[in-house]
């Protein structure tokens, strides 16, 4: 996906507008498959914030919203993939509790590309930033998040 | 709005942070606006409001005396959100004042009087004003004797130290006791709850004003001895602590029957209290 | 004052006149229900609305209002205040037991010190009344001596003769004034309107629940406050928010902070004394930690409290409270039952 | 109606005869074609107790109050699901609990009766007539036919004979809700719509809430000691504060969402949420939102497991790969 | 706020050679709660680390920020910086600028970008370090035992090295000797020492071993508790013969009327019902076969209780629990072959009699084997003159197979080769390919010497094996010519891959340890914890963790021993902190945090509650057990209430962190 000139929005002072994207990541896969990226070089957008977690699974629902609420423009939640959590089963619950949760904030509203959930292992650099690149696309097509901003 | 806003505080610095006891800490503050600080009045027993911006604001009575012009002490306990950040600060710190509020311990009607101060813990700190006052120079010979009960769980849970074992102690007409809940090896002094203390050192009623504050058990307790002691209803105050967000009245929260504390109140005799509906 | 007629259509065109010179807040309908929202089409607005669900007293004191905001830049603290809009705002279509709620607010909020953010929107906003067209069965303002037609509070006051006319008094010199510039839409034959607007109080005041009388009940509250009435109401309640927030006498408050760091937001919401945590201590002592000491609360506020400090009833009949309570808790069976002493 | 009316305060009397301490039921309401809660603490005040169509309410949270009383409580179909949700999760002592059942022929929308009845007409008896109720009045007889008057979600019910009753009043009612009717056909509806058009259905709706949380105290699957949206004390939960007061569109929808996502799997489909809420806010369509995505996704979660997010399948559907 | 110190990290030039380290630094300083921010070259390096050590002293600092790499490099090298400096170690937060910002956005197109981003990600440091609260290690008594599950050559190596160490161990075996597949071989690669010669006497060892219990035909079924004190339930099957009375004189097993093909010799021999796997089994000791025993099946036989001499026969037994209390675990299940007659067609699904696999080949070539070390056909039982060998049967195999490689096919068939053309004059070898690795010491010049034998190599794939009258006709490619290949072979032995042994799931679930994609238990890091899992107190050895020939598993064996010992050798542990923490007040005991705990360490517990105006009542609450929580959280979500937190990621903490990133 690429963004046409005439889609590029731009803040009050002109300057081409980013979108920041909050991301929580778990330790065992996902931070480390975003280490993995800096160690291996790989470029991706600079919009992405990391906040670790130590699994998944300790991602709450209103950390999600919280972020919105702060003026996030999308969240990503990242960890292992189903199967090889570090924590033997964090992820199940996580991939029940935010199918569940995306589907509700799809539903109240907010468009699928706002919240992304992903699996990427540690040894998946790459695919976390693809994930960040695509993300970053998504949203630039979208145009910043201000519904539920309090910012 | 401007200096109509009541609920607008001042800007002020904290200038130094006496620690009291393990949780305890005295904040001296001054407004950073001279001309604040000159107009700044308050009487014995007020409240105000300090602001940690970002945290909140919370009530706190004054604790230094309405004679010394320089600067404002707030004695904070370490319980909540905004006081455990007013802990966190250090001198030099800005925080927000507004205020004084409320009612305050008779000072004109107690002129000629005695006065009976009966504190527990940091309960001492609103009674604190009214004793300085009156120690006060220029006010000591309109009042007669000053007499101080204050004890504490332990000797570090005691405040004003310095006051309570030096200060006082050497003023004339001025008598202190004091005690601590359990014996302590360093402790030399009386060892016991205060409402036992005030049956012992037997203080009389005549001519006299009681103001007593600290836990509700202790004032509880005490107030029954004083009464076994010829102490009438009337005579006694005690200053009252309710959950307050305004400060002027508007909020609702404070509310004793029809009274509101940060009006009407913080402090009440006991007559007026005994009409009061028991939620507070 | 004066008074005037104005027939509908002109109404309309009045409305028309507020909207392109004022801010104007009417009631209209959403979802079956009343609200007051800012219009910017007349034919939006109900001439004549009825109930509705929440009182007009957020254009004084909006349920969430930033009072200022600080910034703090290396040493210095600065704090900002919040400035009401200087555009004037017309409250159009307020009935009278809500104008009635006017004043008890104004006792507590205009009180030294006065609140400066209540008083700058009562100040910058214009009443326009009206009377009641129609009665629920929740209402009883009478009760409390509010006429359903007249438009004590406001500064222009409508009320509907019947025929497409208005009878339209102007209460004030502020009234006086805004319609001044739209002289030409009104008559000023008001021949007959007088009693026309006495008829119609007749009638409505003949179908209000006249049954809540309220002369004994201060003395009669005082000798109750100790009575097992109080916890066996309370079972049912839920200890929700529906009748202090619905309620246009009810001016609780909290005060809180928003934002982390060097900036931020101090800001004030409505609060219900019926929430635990309202005079939750720190401490976790609670001053009234059963709801049945909270709700007799509300009711000793509403109807002894604010009598006694302000010398004004807390409650004005308006009813919301009757017909919005989740479980039937009925303001006007605890006067009665308080006058019979339970 | 008066039967079950008359049965129930047999019960109750008989209750209180073997050592009852409290009895939930319903009494008439303080103005017309409305019901309320009721508490009878001893046997002479069970006669106040009443059944009809407009005891909408579900009485089961009221059982926590007492948890130390003998209590009796009355459920309705939709209700008698609350009762054992909170035995499940412990907020009930079931040993101590009567619970009786009655069946119900479903609940009327009261406004819509009231507009149908004389205004000045007393109600004196009303009449299950399998497909319509018959109001006897003052004014005469009137016959409201339950399609035209019940509840919305009566509707749809399913459930109108209670389960799980230690005690069942009358004869087991005859089906109410409509067959055929698709409980989830307005959920679609939105859901079909483009996400600019769903954020605005729920952004005029989410404006409105006045967060009196009437929705919350009255929900039975809401039985936290303590909301995380209000955690009071400063220190508990090491002061993490969730949720600003402040009444904004933001909040209130963070405030919905979330009570939604913490009762799901959990929710009863009693509908009281929806029934109290002051501003009309549709809450059942965020509760039936996630009833249906939990029955499309997961099924029925088995009886042992808490709630459908305390467990998983290893092949549950990934919508994240 | 306390007092935080911010210290951003040039790492050289890979943070400071494109982030301007001095500017966030600068900016740091304002950020609430920061009284001292600097910079330096290499925070990480000795005087980086004094500096952060000075500055606590001379700024009063209370909480440090370590801006620099990722923590899951130096978070515990800055930790011990604190604890040095006097600090509580967990007042430490890091932001990672050189994995997640200076290496991924290095283009000057995007500095400016990154810079924010930078300065971001140290304000989200600096807000939780202000809301980080001290955090004390708790200590737990140290049971001196260490529990050995699987008694193949990695077992045995482990629990010899714990034993003589002074430590007590279990070892658990489930089938009726120890040995595994190691004592199954003949010759061992590339030195062709025997290798029963070299792994019996290990056997032996362990069972005269004063410190070691051994548990054979046994299996583990329940493990609970947590480091330093687990619980495990083993079962003890039924052997229906009483080894404290049997003698092991081997009357039974040479008299058993029943034949039964013996699956220690994968199927090419034959045992009795009542038997010993092989004559230096250990225990040298009979089990029944219940299943084929002719009493059981015919209800009349009897024969070996009749012949036995010490009365050791019990028809009657029964399977015994044992319950033991452990420190520690390690896990040695080894291997299973990869079952290649399910997916590979093209050699005949297995229906080739002559197609056979490795370790077969290896019973057969073994002079103790079914055939006493003579090389025959299956089929036939007639020596065979060529014999192919194909390689990578089910590993490298993506599509139908593993992807990984087994590490010690190419040897083993380089071994086989040398074995066919040494004992078969005349005899030809070929062996088709993928790559040959021969990484370890010896081995390429084994491989070398194989090829200088005769062994023909191939590289390629072979396509297809059919039977052509009394040969196997094998087609394949020859890739390096580029044709095709077609041999008449009189046997085909298949270097058939490892996986993980029947039964790894189970045992990953019953102690709570991750597997890998392909099954194998997962280690705790693939270079610096290659014997730890992430469970801690759960060591690995051996095959199970991942393929690997004997000199590998033996060394992953003696290190599994020595982090056991290093473990056991101590009076207490020191648990970890991040554990989660119930507010009691709070919680309404609904207990759904208890089924996610994937360690059990919640449950339930009555408490007595006082409030205002209610007399006192008891009520259920969750509580955590410390020490077997792991920290990951996710009945802090399961919470509605909030009343589970998680030290070290509170929710306070991360809210704070969300509202810093969104400044």
């Amino acid at each position: 996906m690429s963004v046409n000139e005439s889609d590029v929005v731009t803040t009050a002072e002109g300057a081409a507008w980013e979108p920041k994207i909050v991301a929580f990541l778990c330790n065992w896969c996902s931070y480390a498959g975003a280490d993995l990226a800096g160690v291996s070089r790989i470029k991706y957008p600079a919009n992405v914030r990391i906040i670790r977690v130590p699994c998944s699974s300790r991602v709450n629902p209103q950390f999600v919203f919280r972020a919105f609420e702060r003026g996030a423009d999308g969240v990503l939640v990242a960890g292992c993939h189903p199967g090889d959590c570090h924590y033997v089963t964090g992820n199940y619950y996580t991939r029940r509790r935010l199918t569940l949760f995306k589907r509700l904030l799809e539903y109240v509203g907010f468009e699928p590309e706002r919240f992304i959930v992903r699996w990427v292992s540690a040894s998946e650099g790459q695919r976390f930033a693809e994930t960040v690149k695509e993300m970053v696309d998504g949203l630039k097509h979208l145009g910043p998040q201000k519904r539920v901003s309090r910012v | 709005m401007g200096a109509s806003n009541p609920l607008l505080p001042k800007i002020a610095t904290v200038v130094d942070i006496v620690r009291e006891t393990g949780d305890v800490n005295t904040f001296r503050v001054v407004f950073d606006d001279p001309e604040e600080m000159a107009a700044w009045n308050h009487r014995p027993g007020q409240v105000a409001f300090l602001s940690v911006f970002g945290v909140g604001e919370a009530t706190f009575c004054l604790s230094s005396s309405p004679t010394c012009r320089d600067w404002l002490e707030f004695s904070v306990r370490r319980a909540g959100k905004v006081t455990t950040a007013l802990h966190e600060l250090e001198a030099g710190a800005k925080i927000g004042v507004r205020g004084p509020y409320g009612n305050s311990f008779p000072y004109e009607a107690m002129r000629a009087k005695h006065l009976l101060v009966i504190g527990g813990g940091i309960g001492l700190a609103p009674l604190r004003p009214l004793v300085n006052f009156m120690l006060a120079p220029e006010n000591r010979k309109d009042y007669g004797k000053v007499e101080i009960i204050y004890g504490g769980r332990t000797y570090n849970d005691l405040c004003y130290k310095e006051e309570l074992f030096r200060t006082w102690p050497e003023t004339p007409d001025v008598a202190v006791w004091t005690t601590i809940d359990v014996a302590e090896e360093a402790w030399q002094g009386h060892v016991g709850f205060v409402p036992a203390y005030v049956e012992e050192v037997k203080p009389t009623p005549e001519d006299k004003f009681v103001v007593i504050c600290g836990p509700p058990i202790m004032i509880k307790f005490t107030v029954k001895a004083l009464e076994n002691l010829g102490f009438r209803a009337d005579q006694i105050y005690t200053t009252l602590e309710m959950r307050m967000k305004c400060g002027i009245g508007k909020c609702g929260r404070c509310n004793v029957g029809a009274r509101f504390v940060c009006r009407d109140g913080p402090v009440f005799n006991l007559t007026e209290l005994y009409q009061l509906p028991q939620e507070y | 004052m004066d008074s005037k007629i104005i027939k509908k259509d002109k109404l309309l065109s009045l409305l028309e006149r507020f909207i392109a010179g004022y801010h104007v807040l009417a009631p209209v309908r959403e979802d079956g229900m009343l609200v007051y929202r800012p219009v910017g089409i007349p034919g939006d607005v109900e001439l004549n609305p009825g109930r509705s669900v929440l009182p007009p007293k957020g254009r004084f004191f909006p349920q969430t209002e930033i009072l200022y905001s600080y910034r703090i830049e290396g040493e210095k603290l600065t704090l900002e205040e919040y400035v009401e809009e200087a555009r004037q705002v017309i409250l159009f279509g307020v009935h009278p037991c809500d104008l009635r709620s006017f004043a008890v607010l104004d006792a507590v909020f205009t009180e030294e010190p006065r609140d400066a953010y209540f008083t700058a929107r009562r100040n910058n906003t214009i009443i326009v009344g009206v009377s009641c067209s129609s009665v629920l069965p929740e209402c009883f303002c009478t009760a409390f001596g509010i006429s359903p037609v007249e438009g004590n509070g406001a500064d222009i006051h409508l009320t509907d003769i019947g025929a497409g006319a208005y009878l339209v008094e102007v209460l004030t010199p502020r009234g006086k004034e805004l319609l001044q510039k739209f002289d030409s839409l009104f008559e000023d034959n008001v021949a007959g309107a007088e009693e026309a607007k006495r008829a119609k109080e007749a009638s409505l005041i003949k179908k209000i629940s006249l049954s809540v009388k309220v002369n004994d009940l201060h003395e009669k509250m005082a000798s109750i406050f100790e009575n097992p009435y109080w916890e066996k109401i309370s079972r049912r309640c839920l200890g929700c928010g529906v009748c202090t927030y619905v309620c246009p006498t009810c001016h609780c408050f909290d005060i809180m902070d928003d934002g982390a760091g060097k900036a931020g937001e101090r800001f004030r919401c409505w609060d219900s004394c019926l929430f635990r945590e309202y005079t939750l201590h720190t401490s976790g002592h609670n001053p009234r930690h059963a709801l049945a000491q909270r709700l007799r609360n509300r009711f000793f506020h509403k109807l002894s409290y604010n009598n006694q400090r302000y010398n004004i009833e807390g409650c004005v009949g308006c009813g919301r409270c009757v017909a919005l309570c989740p479980v039937n808790i009925d303001i006007r069976e605890v006067i009665g039952a308080v006058r019979g002493l339970v | 109606m008066k039967e079950i009316t008359e049965m129930l305060q047999q019960v109750a009397a008989r209750l209180f005869n073997e050592g009852l301490e409290m009895f939930i039921g319903y009494e008439s309401g303080s103005v017309p074609a409305k019901a309320r809660p009721y508490f009878a603490a001893v046997q002479g005040e069970t006669a106040a107790l009443v059944f009809n169509p407009f005891c909408e309410h579900n009485l089961a949270k009221y059982l926590v109050r007492f948890p130390n009383a003998k209590t009796a409580v009355v459920v309705k179909g939709c209700d008698a699901g609350a009762v054992e949700r909170l035995v499940k999760e412990r907020n009930l002592d079931r040993t101590r609990i009567t619970v009786i059942g009655v069946p119900c022929g479903g609940m009327l929308a009261r406004e819509r009766v009231l507009a149908e009845l004389p205004q000045d007409g007393k109600i004196t008896a009303i009449t299950d007539r399998r497909d319509a109720f018959v109001f006897q009045t003052s004014k005469g007889e009137h016959v409201l036919e339950k399609k035209a008057f019940l509840l919305a979600k009566c509707l749809i019910c399913t459930q109108n004979n209670p389960t799980g009753v230690d005690l069942m009043l009358g004869k087991e009612a005859p089906p109410v809700g409509e067959t055929g009717k698709d409980p989830y056909a307005r959920v679609k509806e939105i859901s079909a719509l483009d996400p600019p058009a769903r954020a605005a259905f729920w952004d005029r709706l989410m404006d409105r809430c006045l967060r009196c949380y009437a929705c919350r105290e009255v929900c039975p699957a809401c039985s936290c000691t303590e909301c995380c949206f209000e955690q009071a004390v400063p220190g508990w939960q090491q002061g993490a504060i969730w949720l600003s007061k402040a009444v904004t569109l933001p909040d209130n929808l963070h405030y919905h969402v979330i009570r939604a996502f913490h009762v799901a799997g959990r929710c009863t489909g009693c509908g009281e949420c929806e029934r109290v809420c002051p501003v009309r806010i549709p809450l059942m369509l965020l509760n039936r939102k996630l009833a249906g995505d939990i029955d499309e996704l997961y099924g029925p979660t088995p009886p042992d497991v808490p709630s459908v997010l305390c467990t998983y399948a290893t092949g549950d559907r990934d919508e994240f790969t | 706020m306390p007092r935080i110190g911010v210290f951003v990290c040039w790492c050289g030039s890979n943070i400071g050679g494109v982030l301007d380290c001095p500017a966030i630094a600068q900016e740091a300083a304002s950020f609430p709660g920061v009284v001292y921010s600097t910079e330096y070259k290499y925070v990480c390096s000795d005087p980086g680390q004094k500096l952060i050590v000075d500055a606590v002293k001379e700024h009063r600092l209370e909480r440090v920020v370590v801006a620099s790499c990722s923590p899951r490099l130096h978070e515990e090298t800055f930790r011990q910086v604190l604890r040095r400096s006097g600090l509580n170690p967990y007042f430490f937060e890091m932001a990672n600028l050189r994995e997640h910002c200076s290496w991924v956005h290095p283009d000057t197109t995007v500095r400016e970008q990154a810079q924010r981003k930078a300065v971001d990600l140290v304000r989200r440091a600096v807000a939780k370090a202000a809301r980080l609260e001290p955090l004390f290690p708790g200590k737990i008594p140290v049971v001196r035992r260490c529990l050995v599950i699987g008694g193949g050559i990695a077992g045995i190596q482990t629990a010899l090295d714990v034993a003589d160490a002074g430590l007590e161990v279990l070892l658990v075996e489930r089938e009726p000797t120890i040995g595994g597949n190691m004592v199954k071989l003949d010759k061992t690669f590339p030195t062709l020492d025997c290798s029963a010669c070299i792994s019996t006497p290990k056997m032996v060892a362990v069972a005269q071993h004063p410190n070691i219990r051994l548990y054979t035909y046994a299996q583990v079924e329940e493990v609970t508790g947590y480091i330093g004190n687990f619980k495990a339930r083993i079962r003890q099957k039924a052997r229906y013969v009483d080894h404290s009375k049997c003698n092991g004189c081997g009357t039974c097993w040479t008299r058993c009327p029943v034949t039964v093909p013996d699956d220690f010799n994968l199927g090419l021999g034959e045992r009795g019902a009542i038997y010993i796997p092989f004559p230096q089994a250990v225990p040298n000791k009979p089990v029944i076969d219940l299943e084929h025993c002719r009493r059981s099946t015919r209800g009349k036989c009897g024969a070996c209780a009749k012949l036995c001499p010490t009365g050791a026969i019990d028809y009657e037994q029964k399977d015994e629990f044992v319950d033991v209390e452990v420190g520690a675990i390690i896990v040695a299940t080894g291997y299973g072959l990869f079952p290649w007659e399910k997916v590979y067609g093209e050699y005949g699904y297995g229906r080739f009699r002559d197609v056979i696999t490795g370790l077969m080949f290896e019973r057969m070539v073994n002079a103790s084997g079914p055939t006493g070390g003579k090389i025959q056909r299956p089929s036939s039982g007639k020596e065979p003159k060529t014999v192919v060998f194909i390689q990578c049967v089910g590993s490298r195999d993506e599509a139908r197979g593993k992807e990984y490689c087994s590490r010690f096919c190419c040897m083993y068939t380089a071994k086989h080769a040398h074995q066919i053309l040494e004992k078969i004059p005349g005899s030809e070898v070929y062996v088709f390919y993928i790559d040959v690795r021969t990484f370890g010491k010896g081995y390429e010049e084994f491989y070398r010497r194989v090829r200088d034998e005769g062994a023909v190599y191939i590289r390629g794939r072979v396509s297809k094996v059919y039977q052509d009258g009394s040969k196997l006709i094998v087609r394949g490619a020859d890739t390096l010519l580029g044709e095709q290949v077609e041999i008449a072979a009189d046997m085909v032995v298949l270097a058939t891959g490892a996986v993980p042994a029947a039964g790894a799931a189970d045992v990953a679930r019953m102690i709570g340890i991750p597997q890998d994609k392909d099954g194998f238990f997962q280690e705790a890091h693939p270079k610096l914890r290659p014997v730890e899992t992430h469970t801690g107190g759960v060591y690995l050895a051996g095959t199970c963790q991942g393929p690997k020939d004997i000199p590998d598993t033996v060394s992953q064996a003696s290190g599994a021993a020595a982090k056991v010992c290093g473990l056991l050798l101590r009076d207490e542990l020191e648990t970890n902190p991040l554990v989660s923490k119930v507010n009691e007040a709070l919680c309404t005991g609904c207990l759904a945090c208890q089924p996610v705990c994937p360690y059990r360490a919640i449950q339930p517990v009555t408490i007595t509650e006082r409030l205002p105006g209610q007399p006192p009542r008891e009520r259920v609450v969750a509580r955590v057990n410390e020490g077997l929580c792991q920290g990951c959280g996710a009945c802090t979500v399961a919470c509605r209430a909030g009343a589970i937190d998680l030290k070290g990621f509170t929710n306070k903490q991360l809210i704070a962190e969300v509202d810093a990133l969104c400044l």
